[in-house]
């Protein structure tokens, strides 16, 4: 009983999102659940710092694992919080200043991790170990080629294949991925909204 | 020699990072170049539909990244924005990410300082507003009530760009440089599919091949995948140019070419261990 | 010295202990992740605040323009239940708010994804076998729909991968391994140009800092 | 509630029908052939106007859209450019009649106003560029029902084998005889992504293995109401399996909503506590890559799954076993043979079995479609009910 209401309102709100995009006169109501929901998901926020400052809070206190660095991380949330709320984000001011020159470099630079991953995985996992292993080697291989000056120089066909490749079997190979994860996407969407699959409540059954 | 070969396999992976590391600061250090051809393809696609439209017609141009993706796209939004702009085509540019607004005004006010164009009469910057698809589909009907003012807290009645423009569908077409999500699938879903306006765009080439079948059925015009697109569209819209400026992408494809071949070498080695030691398994058997 | 100095050096340092986790885990890294992790937490919550629940919610709730829209309580009150789940005896009000976001998410997902995902890939696939003409795009536009519909037998969870449909399951697979290196392949590149872009920022912005032209 | 969807159909097509008015020609405007119509699947208050120009006139500066309803004066709606040729009015009382005419503008004088149009603007029931998507969403929500239906009554329904998931098990059995933690990831979005619901629903299983080996979870999440539905999640599963005692709610953080600082703290998180497996499932982007391979690196077993295209290739690379698209969404019903999710994936089935069949025919009619007629109409129906505006 406990899960009736919410079931309810699951029910409605996603009949509504179904609804609207078939009933023009309908979406304004969409519109405004869907606003809605981006309000109530933004709450949220809170609740994360919170566990987020009792994570840390809690291993200064009990001095577990790499306790030391905590305090880093709590100040570096305040920093952000207290600069923001006093002086505001506008750029220029010290929140904005914090983010372009510090956020955004370490963003850039765990991104930019990826290229050595890259590499890595490359080597290890490109191993022509069997004939599917193979064509994924090769198809790989061909269309690195073509991405660079150096495959045009090589042969003048390569960009081509490469082309080719990204072209006719690629996106074979991406559109049965996407239809085949949209028919998992719809049937769990309609177990969601006709409340058959309820686990995500915390109540299974 | 054998078991040589067959360590190489199992190489510490630090070395494999020390070498790439090596890869790109070589070559940028000297500042190593490289040419770029042109061939048909998506790069070239987009161009020549941005070359197709008339003069006066009005290009919404997304912003929709941020700067950890800035060495791909930026370059993109340099040399479209030099295209639409020589070509006197409006733009009207907003952000479905925070940090594309900055980003955008770098560039738009870049290339149109550089041609003698004015803010307001040949662009205007919308700002950022949080929504993504959602948002979009708001434009759908209405655009300034989604953006009553610019990125500056101009009110979009007195801007003259703006004056034509009402609702998404009074766009010629709609580019969206695309870094993730919202970006390209939310255009494409939420405005080209629902008003059937052209499609174009330019993302990090991670992303390039799931877009592929959106070219495939017409869903998006053209496309710009990473660093390779931005080189390409950078030759491109200087061809005829006198004294064209300076691009970015361009000098950044030889560190590419150098990294790129360097993987290719990795993986070559990779297997050349791999099989001696299958041959050398198979033969004590 | 000055800001725009400290701010490139800032951005350097930081960088390079985050690198430094390529060689192994140590107390440079684990300084920039602890700051990295508090920063963008503290973010967040900013950018939440001014750019969603400001303008979207308080703004309408207590327009500028006087009065109260007592409806935009509602999603405050979900909002708020959300909040209260730190309070053990109430946690059950969150579920609500849970309700509230799944069910919109699933309906919006549901019919965007079936459109875009399903439906216009479908409609994409439909094509005459002859288009483009000459023999070598009948074979191209037949690797396509064979690809895409062996693709989804290899999807299919009901029927053993036995017989025929084991056969062509195996040709789906295949086609998707090829796509799969295709698609590695072409991303190499990205990620390349990432990693120029930092060394281009430590190369050519932190190193004449210190006097050093390349 | 679903069955309602086919009616509206036949009350969209009685409703859905348009007045609009075409001027009649003024050869005198710069002008010509204004027509005004109501703006098609909208929810009212749209008039789409189209015109042609004089082809042989000079053009004008600018044109002013001027509109007039039920014979108020005429006030100018807005400036459109003389290489315009469609503008689409909103914003209007729906029900009205409005009257528009077009000024063109040379040299700050006003030249002659083209003929009238009008139009009035309604309400539409049901969007007609959709019908088709909508019939066919219904038929396979009701194929999934049926089976559904089917599996709940007892039906035997047979799952094929899916690696990656037999391995869970042994992956979970491998953390616990080593002493090491599982590690749970649950992708980097919220929870109105459906790949983010399968994956909590998956996460369910893992939590009851976990508990039921005794091994510690940890669940470090990118979003709040995810860490927040995890927590009820494995809590349930701890006290379905009799274990409440083993729950730990301080297992299930939050790090932080940015990707990549939570890549730096979940890559802290594998080299610190080297957990002996692995799980990624969900909604993943570039950071797929930067975790596969740490978790790689401290020799966990690896089990990912994710339905973006763009991602698999990398954890086909760095993982042990990779769950690719739809078997993420197969995976809950894989794991508890639950005859009411299995029976879900059986209607799965057949909405695959019919897009094949749907593409095939297609191919197939439009390929011989360009020699003889009949077949090429067939092509063109199944093109027209797939195309969703």
């Amino acid at each position: 009983m406990r899960l009736a209401i919410p079931l309810m309102i699951t029910f409605v709100a996603g009949m509504i999102m179904i609804f609207q995009f078939f009933v023009p006169a309908t979406q304004s109501i969409g519109e405004t659940l869907q606003e809605w929901y981006m309000i109530v998901a933004s709450f949220a926020i809170f609740l994360g710092s919170v566990n987020l400052l009792y994570v840390h809070t809690h291993r200064i206190r009990f001095k577990g694992r790499n306790w030391k660095y905590s305090p880093v991380t709590i100040i570096g949330f305040a920093a952000m919080i207290i600069t923001g709320l006093v002086f505001g984000i506008e750029p220029g001011k010290p929140f904005d200043y914090m983010f372009t020159q510090m956020m955004v470099p370490m963003g850039a630079t765990m991104f930019s991790l990826l290229a050595f991953f890259v590499a890595s995985a490359a080597f290890r996992a490109f191993r022509a170990s069997n004939w599917r292993a193979t064509l994924l080697l090769i198809s790989a291989f061909v269309v690195m080629l073509g991405r660079v000056p150096i495959g045009a120089m090589i042969w003048g066909k390569i960009p081509l294949i490469s082309e080719w490749i990204m072209q006719y079997p690629n996106m074979a190979g991406q559109r049965a991925v996407m239809i085949g994860a949209a028919m998992g996407m719809v049937a769990t969407s309609l177990r969601m909204i006709f409340g058959i699959e309820r686990s995500y409540l915390g109540g299974a059954d | 020699m054998s078991t040589f070969i067959e360590k190489l396999g199992n190489i510490d992976r630090r070395i494999i990072f020390i070498v790439m590391a090596l890869a790109v600061i070589i070559p940028l250090a000297v500042r190593l170049t490289l040419p770029i051809p042109i061939d048909e393809g998506p790069s070239k696609n987009m161009y020549d539909a941005v070359d197709a439209l008339p003069p006066g017609s009005t290009v919404l141009l997304s912003f929709d990244y941020d700067p950890s993706t800035m060495p791909e796209l930026q370059p993109m939004a340099i040399a479209l924005a030099q295209q639409l702009m020589t070509k006197d085509i409006k733009i009207v540019s907003l952000a479905l990410w925070p940090m594309g607004v900055s980003l955008g005004n770098e560039a738009l006010s870049y290339v149109s300082d550089s041609l003698g164009r004015e803010e307001y009469v040949d662009w205007v910057n919308l700002g950022y507003k949080t929504g993504g698809g959602v948002l979009i589909v708001r434009m759908g009907s209405d655009i300034k009530s989604v953006f009553p003012e610019d990125y500056s807290g101009k009110s979009v009645d007195e801007i003259p760009v703006m004056d034509e423009i009402n609702m998404l569908g009074d766009f010629d077409m709609i580019i969206s440089l695309s870094a993730g999500d919202p970006g390209i699938p939310a255009w494409v879903m939420m405005a080209g599919d629902r008003y059937d306006i052209p499609i174009g765009g330019g993302c990090t080439a991670v992303s390039a091949p799931q877009f592929y079948p959106y070219l495939g059925t017409g869903q998006m015009l053209g496309l710009l995948g990473g660093l390779k697109g931005a080189a390409d569209y950078e030759t491109m819209v200087r061809i005829g140019v006198d004294d064209p400026p300076a691009g970015t992408a361009t000098p950044g494809m030889a560190a590419q070419s150098v990294a790129h071949l360097v993987i290719m070498l990795f993986i070559i080695l990779g297997n050349i261990s791999y099989l001696a030691s299958k041959k050398r398994k198979g033969g004590a058997k | 010295m000055n800001w725009t100095v400290i701010g490139i050096w800032l951005g350097a340092l930081l960088s390079l202990s985050l690198y430094s986790f390529l060689y192994k885990d140590n107390p440079f890294y684990k300084f920039a992740e602890h700051l990295f992790v508090g920063m963008s937490a503290g973010y967040w919550v900013i950018y939440t605040i001014m750019n969603v629940l400001i303008p979207n919610w308080w703004n309408n709730l207590v327009p500028a323009e006087g009065g109260m829209q007592p409806i935009w309580l509602i999603p405050g009150f979900l909002g708020l239940f959300m909040v209260l789940r730190v309070v053990p005896k109430l946690s059950g009000l969150s579920r609500m708010s849970l309700a509230l976001i799944v069910g919109t998410g699933a309906g919006l997902s549901m019919t965007a994804m079936f459109q875009t995902n399903a439906l216009a890939q479908v409609n994409g696939t439909i094509i005459s076998l002859g288009q483009g003409g000459g023999w070598f795009n009948w074979v191209s536009n037949i690797i396509v729909v064979a690809g895409v519909v062996c693709g989804l037998v290899y999807f299919f969870f009901s029927k053993a991968h036995t017989g025929i449909v084991g056969k062509t399951a195996n040709v789906g697979i295949t086609i998707l391994m090829v796509a799969f290196g295709a698609s590695f392949g072409y991303t190499v590149m990205a990620r390349i140009s990432l990693l120029i872009g930092q060394t281009q920022f430590l190369l050519f912005d932190w190193l004449p800092t210190m006097g050093i032209h390349l | 509630m679903l069955f309602v969807l086919p009616l509206l159909v036949f009350a969209g097509v009685l409703f859905a029908q348009s007045g609009g008015v075409t001027s009649e020609e003024n050869s005198g405007s710069f002008v010509q052939s204004l027509t005004a119509e109501d703006a098609r699947n909208d929810a009212g208050g749209g008039i789409d106007l189209t015109w042609t120009v004089a082809a042989d006139a000079a053009l004008p500066d600018s044109m002013v859209l001027e509109r007039s309803c039920e014979g108020e004066d005429w006030a100018p709606v807005c400036t459109l450019a003389p290489i315009d040729s469609r503008k689409t009015d909103g914003e209007l009382e729906n029900g009205q009649e409005y009257s528009y005419r077009i000024v063109p503008w040379t040299d700050g004088t006003a030249g002659q106003p083209s003929a009238l149009a009008a139009a009035v603007p309604i309400k539409q029931w049901i969007n007609s560029g959709r019908i088709g998507m909508l019939i066919i969403l219904t038929i396979i929500s009701l194929v999934i029902f049926y089976y559904i239906e089917q599996g709940k009554r007892g039906k035997d329904l047979y799952i094929r084998r899916i690696a990656g998931l037999t391995a869970v098990e042994d992956a979970v059995g491998r953390a616990t005889e080593m002493g090491r933690p599982v590690l749970y990831i649950p992708g980097i979005m919220d929870m109105d992504d459906i790949q983010t619901i399968a994956s909590m629903v998956i996460l369910g299983r893992v939590a009851m293995k976990t508990a039921e080996y005794g091994s510690p979870l940890l669940v470090p999440t990118c979003r709040s109401v995810v860490m927040s539905v995890a927590q009820e999640i494995v809590k349930e599963s701890y006290l379905q399996v009799g274990r409440p005692d083993a729950y730990q709610r301080e297992s299930i953080n939050y790090i932080t909503d940015d990707q990549f600082g939570y890549a730096a703290g979940v890559d802290g998180i594998m080299v610190r506590q080297k957990p002996a497996a692995i799980f990624m499932l969900g909604t993943f982007y570039a950071e797929s890559l930067i975790l596969a391979e740490t978790g790689r690196s401290v020799g966990a077993i690896q089990i990912a799954g994710t339905a973006m295209p763009s991602q698999i290739p990398f954890f086909i690379a760095a993982c042990d076993y990779t769950l690719i698209g739809e078997e993420l969404f197969a995976a809950s019903a894989y794991l508890s043979k639950e005859p009411k999710l299995l029976g879900s994936l059986r209607g799965q089935d057949a909405a695959k079995l019919f897009f094949m069949v749907v593409i095939v025919l297609g191919v197939l009619t439009a390929t011989l479609g360009e020699a003889w007629a009949p077949a090429a109409k067939v092509a063109e129906f199944l093109k027209t009910i797939t195309s969703v505006e």
